[in-house]
């Protein structure tokens, strides 16, 4: 599936929903089923630190894919970050950099990417990007 | 006598609106309160009536706002029983009060190898100030200890205060755990050894009537936006004898007496530490507010707030793996809790949700975090325009989340 | 396009008042300009509306505040056309700026024997901070002095920039003088020895559109409330290099990254520099007060105000016994002025009896005072709402007033 | 003449003014009149400093009165420097220290003893009642 399609299907998704309630319960079923990652992973180098919740982001690039693994200690966070590792994990430097995580908006969750907030959620998929760019100028440079 | 707080909200209007589509409770006083109309129109007055630059000129318009400034300076002097409006120093609030008693005091009072007390309860800005000064002067920072219920260590201050002790700063009330500290015992023990005491009254002035005199405390500290007054304007109150010893802290227009390059004599008490223009219309504002809470008989709203926070602690309680942190008997203003297994900031996003507003995280004081071994906290504080009724609806609230995880 | 003023003047209602039985005419706007209603009505919204602390909290009205917090920063970012939002720190006024910037520069970069210029035109914001930090590290001094039309000897620049010279800070106009200094050639010439600058702007932001990038100052600081602002709020624009191996100035909440006893770590850029509860709504209120000007073709105003005083200055120098202090063929925003044997504060006595306010006095300015050999002066300054009657009806007050010594 | 029939002659001759101009016009014709004192107590020790305009002032204890002289370096200062002379000058500690300079408030020109203004007139007016009190003290204990 495409970065889009991804997206596209989780606004589908939420749409089902009749209340904020049921919206963020689902979030938290995310979270909760996201699996850990390596704690081996969970080191300074990949904390990306918001004020009051913290996100670790690791990145593996093979095969021309980038494969994200995050986790927050934050549940609803962990459950944005679920959706985000859907979205982006597995996918080339390219794709990544060519699309937006509009999704946050139209599920209306906005506020959680809005730069004043201080779950470490913006910054984290900004650190996406940025893997995504740095990968996308290494392949450049070795063809 | 019972303050009529349906009247009282009549005057926060701000209180009357809808947060994603529930009504507004707001519980998150400590960071700031909400500033009654009258203060406001106040304000406005100002701006739109009578505004020219204090102390400097001869036109009418400064000579009003001059006026009001200054009969904003006598009326926090009465709030605060200060012996003189010169000890009445409007800075931008607590944090630079007690910055500037921090370099000032340090300046003139502190050298290599001496010691400043503060206690582990400290908000940052009554911790950084004296660990930045203590650095510049080679000074060495001690810290008051308190126990689990949060409250302080009394005991260990004899043996705490030395003879190179040059002041001890402390909170009047904790802004995580509540606690009221004993100012007069803390007090009679530092000026027994002479040690002048330093209080951050943040968290106190928006709960008590203070009376600087009685207490006999050194500096006080606090700001306006939490006492239902404006922005960017705060108090500090400081006895003249260490004013006087005391150099400037800031330089610049109105604290200086005479210039020239090779020598500059300073004004006198309290201009001498009010440097540029000051915020001329949030001290008038200030003293809008403390006027305001002189005309609802303030000792019935202290009353009333002490009762909300009683009811709030007992139904909190109830919560199954709530832990409250801070349950000192002489308490008030706030509630700093956790729930087992949910994350402060999931708690408060959901909250926010049912238009409840509430602190979470590290509420600036990184050493009450580190005593209980927690990352973050959910804090509920109160005002006397707050309800039995918002506080069952929190408590409701809580309970209903809780479900969620 | 000429801007059309009695539309502009409706915007600030304060200035259609009758002050001791006549018209008021506001020629104080140096000291402090008026907040046009969209100003006021803007703080008033987040007073009425959506007050919460900033960068604290989880619920919607404090992210509300924070919001509109940062904006109202990279609407100043924009106004001065900085790289980057960061270097945008919102201050209480340009004294505290300026002190900011000459005690963390200068415990960052000043030692012994170091030498610090200033310019003997600068308001006392511009010197007595320097004073102060050259005294505590026993650094020195050095004045560049201005001719007696009131123009900097730029020619001695050279000479006085020293191995030595860590920092030169000059004001971007006068605020006796008026004079505009060429800041780009003074910049040029530090830059050249590796020196900074730092520009005094409380009279410059409120005439020119600053380009912070372009000029290449190193650091630029204004006061909101000369800028049709809130009082209580000012802006200190520093270069990232800078203001990154600077110390923080305030410690206290938000500009903390860490604390505990041990060890103490400071927040990024701006925040660092933004110790305590900010001045959020005087922020707000600035930005809408730039605001404010981008919707009124700004450059128009800037020459408005330009042949306002063009023409007070023909008309002044009519008067017979008038001597203005400060004739450079760059000036702007202000005429400083005595008659021959008449008192300045006689002078601003009787003026303010006729409704019309200007400033008297020193003027901070104790240098200028001392090279013109006087001891007070009269200043009158303008605003884009002034208009030629207000002009003329000084100008034959004046004439008038003289008759009666 | 006592300092209330002083004061009371003072408010009558003001009462003649039809506008501020004759007022102040009156004022600056009196500060004018003013003999000026001796330079030599034009000192540091007598000056009493208003941001703006400054008053030296020097007294003299005699019979059981002071003799006040005074000067300002602004003409309206000066004008009402000259009436506070006329009306507290030649008179016994005590009967200073029972009267308040009320004249002020009745001729309207109550702003210039406002405790925010600059002109040094209200630090005029405490000085001479400090002195008053000093002199009343010491005539007490040489009783
Ligand atoms: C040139 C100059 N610098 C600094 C200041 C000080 O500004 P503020 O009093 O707003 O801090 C002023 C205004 O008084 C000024 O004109
Ligand atoms: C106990 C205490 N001290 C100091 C402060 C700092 O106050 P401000 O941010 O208004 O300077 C606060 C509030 O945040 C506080 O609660």
């Amino acid at each position: 599936m495409t970065i889009d399609e991804t997206q596209q299907e989780i606004v589908e998704d939420f749409s089902g929903f009749e209340d904020w309630m049921d919206k963020y319960a689902y979030l938290i079923e995310l979270g909760n089923e996201l699996a850990p990652i390596d704690p081996k992973y969970k080191v300074e180098a990949n904390l990306i630190r918001g004020c009051q919740s913290r996100v670790w982001l690791h990145q593996e690039f093979t095969e021309g894919r980038i494969i994200f693994e995050a986790e927050s200690d934050a549940l609803i966070v962990k459950g944005l970050v679920a959706l985000l590792l859907k979205i982006y994990s597995n996918h080339t430097p390219k794709e990544i950099l060519a699309s937006e995580p509009r999704f946050i908006d139209e599920i209306g969750l906005r506020q959680h990417l809005s730069p004043t907030r201080s779950n470490g959620l913006l910054a984290m998929v900004k650190q996406m990007k940025l893997y995504a760019l740095a990968y996308d100028r290494i392949s450049a440079n070795n063809k | 006598m019972i303050p009529d707080i349906s009247k009282i909200r009549k005057d926060f209007p701000i209180l009357d609106q809808i947060v994603n589509g529930k009504p507004l409770i707001y519980f998150d006083n400590a960071a700031t309160s909400q500033r009654p109309v009258q203060v406001v129109e106040r304000v406005n007055e100002f701006s739109l009536r009578s505004n020219g630059n204090i102390h400097r000129a001869t036109h009418s318009m400064a000579n009003r706002t001059t006026e009001a400034f200054e009969s904003g300076r006598e009326v926090v002097r009465k709030y605060l029983n200060a012996a003189e409006a010169a000890e009445v120093i409007f800075t931008h609030g607590t944090t630079e009060s007690i910055n500037m008693v921090a370099f000032s005091f340090g300046e003139a009072f502190i050298s290599e190898g001496d010691e400043v007390i503060v206690t582990e309860m400290e908000h940052h800005a009554n911790i950084v100030p004296w660990q930045m000064m203590c650095e510049r002067k080679g000074a060495i920072l001690k810290v008051l200890p308190f126990s689990e219920e949060g409250e302080l260590h009394i005991g260990l201050l004899d043996s705490l205060i030395t003879g190179k002790t040059r002041i001890l700063a402390v909170a009047h009330v904790s802004n995580t755990l509540g606690t009221i500290n004993p100012l007069a015992e803390i007090i009679a023990k530092a000026h027994q050894k002479n040690v002048p005491v330093l209080i951050d009254g943040a968290q106190g002035a928006p709960h008590f009537r203070i009376d600087v005199q009685a207490l006999d405390c050194d500096f006080y500290a606090f700001s306006g936006h939490k006492l239902y007054g404006p922005t960017g304007i705060g108090v500090l109150y400081g006895k003249r004898k260490w004013l006087d010893r005391m150099p400037p802290y800031l330089g610049g227009g109105e604290m200086i007496d005479r210039v020239t390059f090779a020598k500059t004599t300073y004004n006198e008490l309290p201009y001498k530490f009010e440097a540029g223009t000051p915020h001329y219309v949030g001290a008038i504002g200030l003293a809008a507010a403390i006027e305001y809470l002189h005309n609802n008989d303030i000792q019935s709203l202290i009353q009333y707030e002490h009762d909300l926070l009683t009811e709030a602690t007992y139904k909190l309680k109830q919560i199954e793996g709530l832990r409250i942190y801070g349950e000192a008997p002489l308490k008030t203003g706030v509630i700093s809790f956790n729930i087992a297994g949910i994350h402060p900031f999931d708690l408060g996003t959901l909250l926010d949700q049912m238009g409840i507003a509430v602190r979470t995280g590290r509420l600036c004081a990184d050493p009450v975090m580190d005593h209980f071994g927690v990352e973050n906290m959910v804090r509920a504080s109160f005002a006397f325009y707050n309800t039995s009724g918002e506080i069952e609806a929190f408590y409701r609230a809580l309970i209903r989340l809780k479900g969620m995880f």
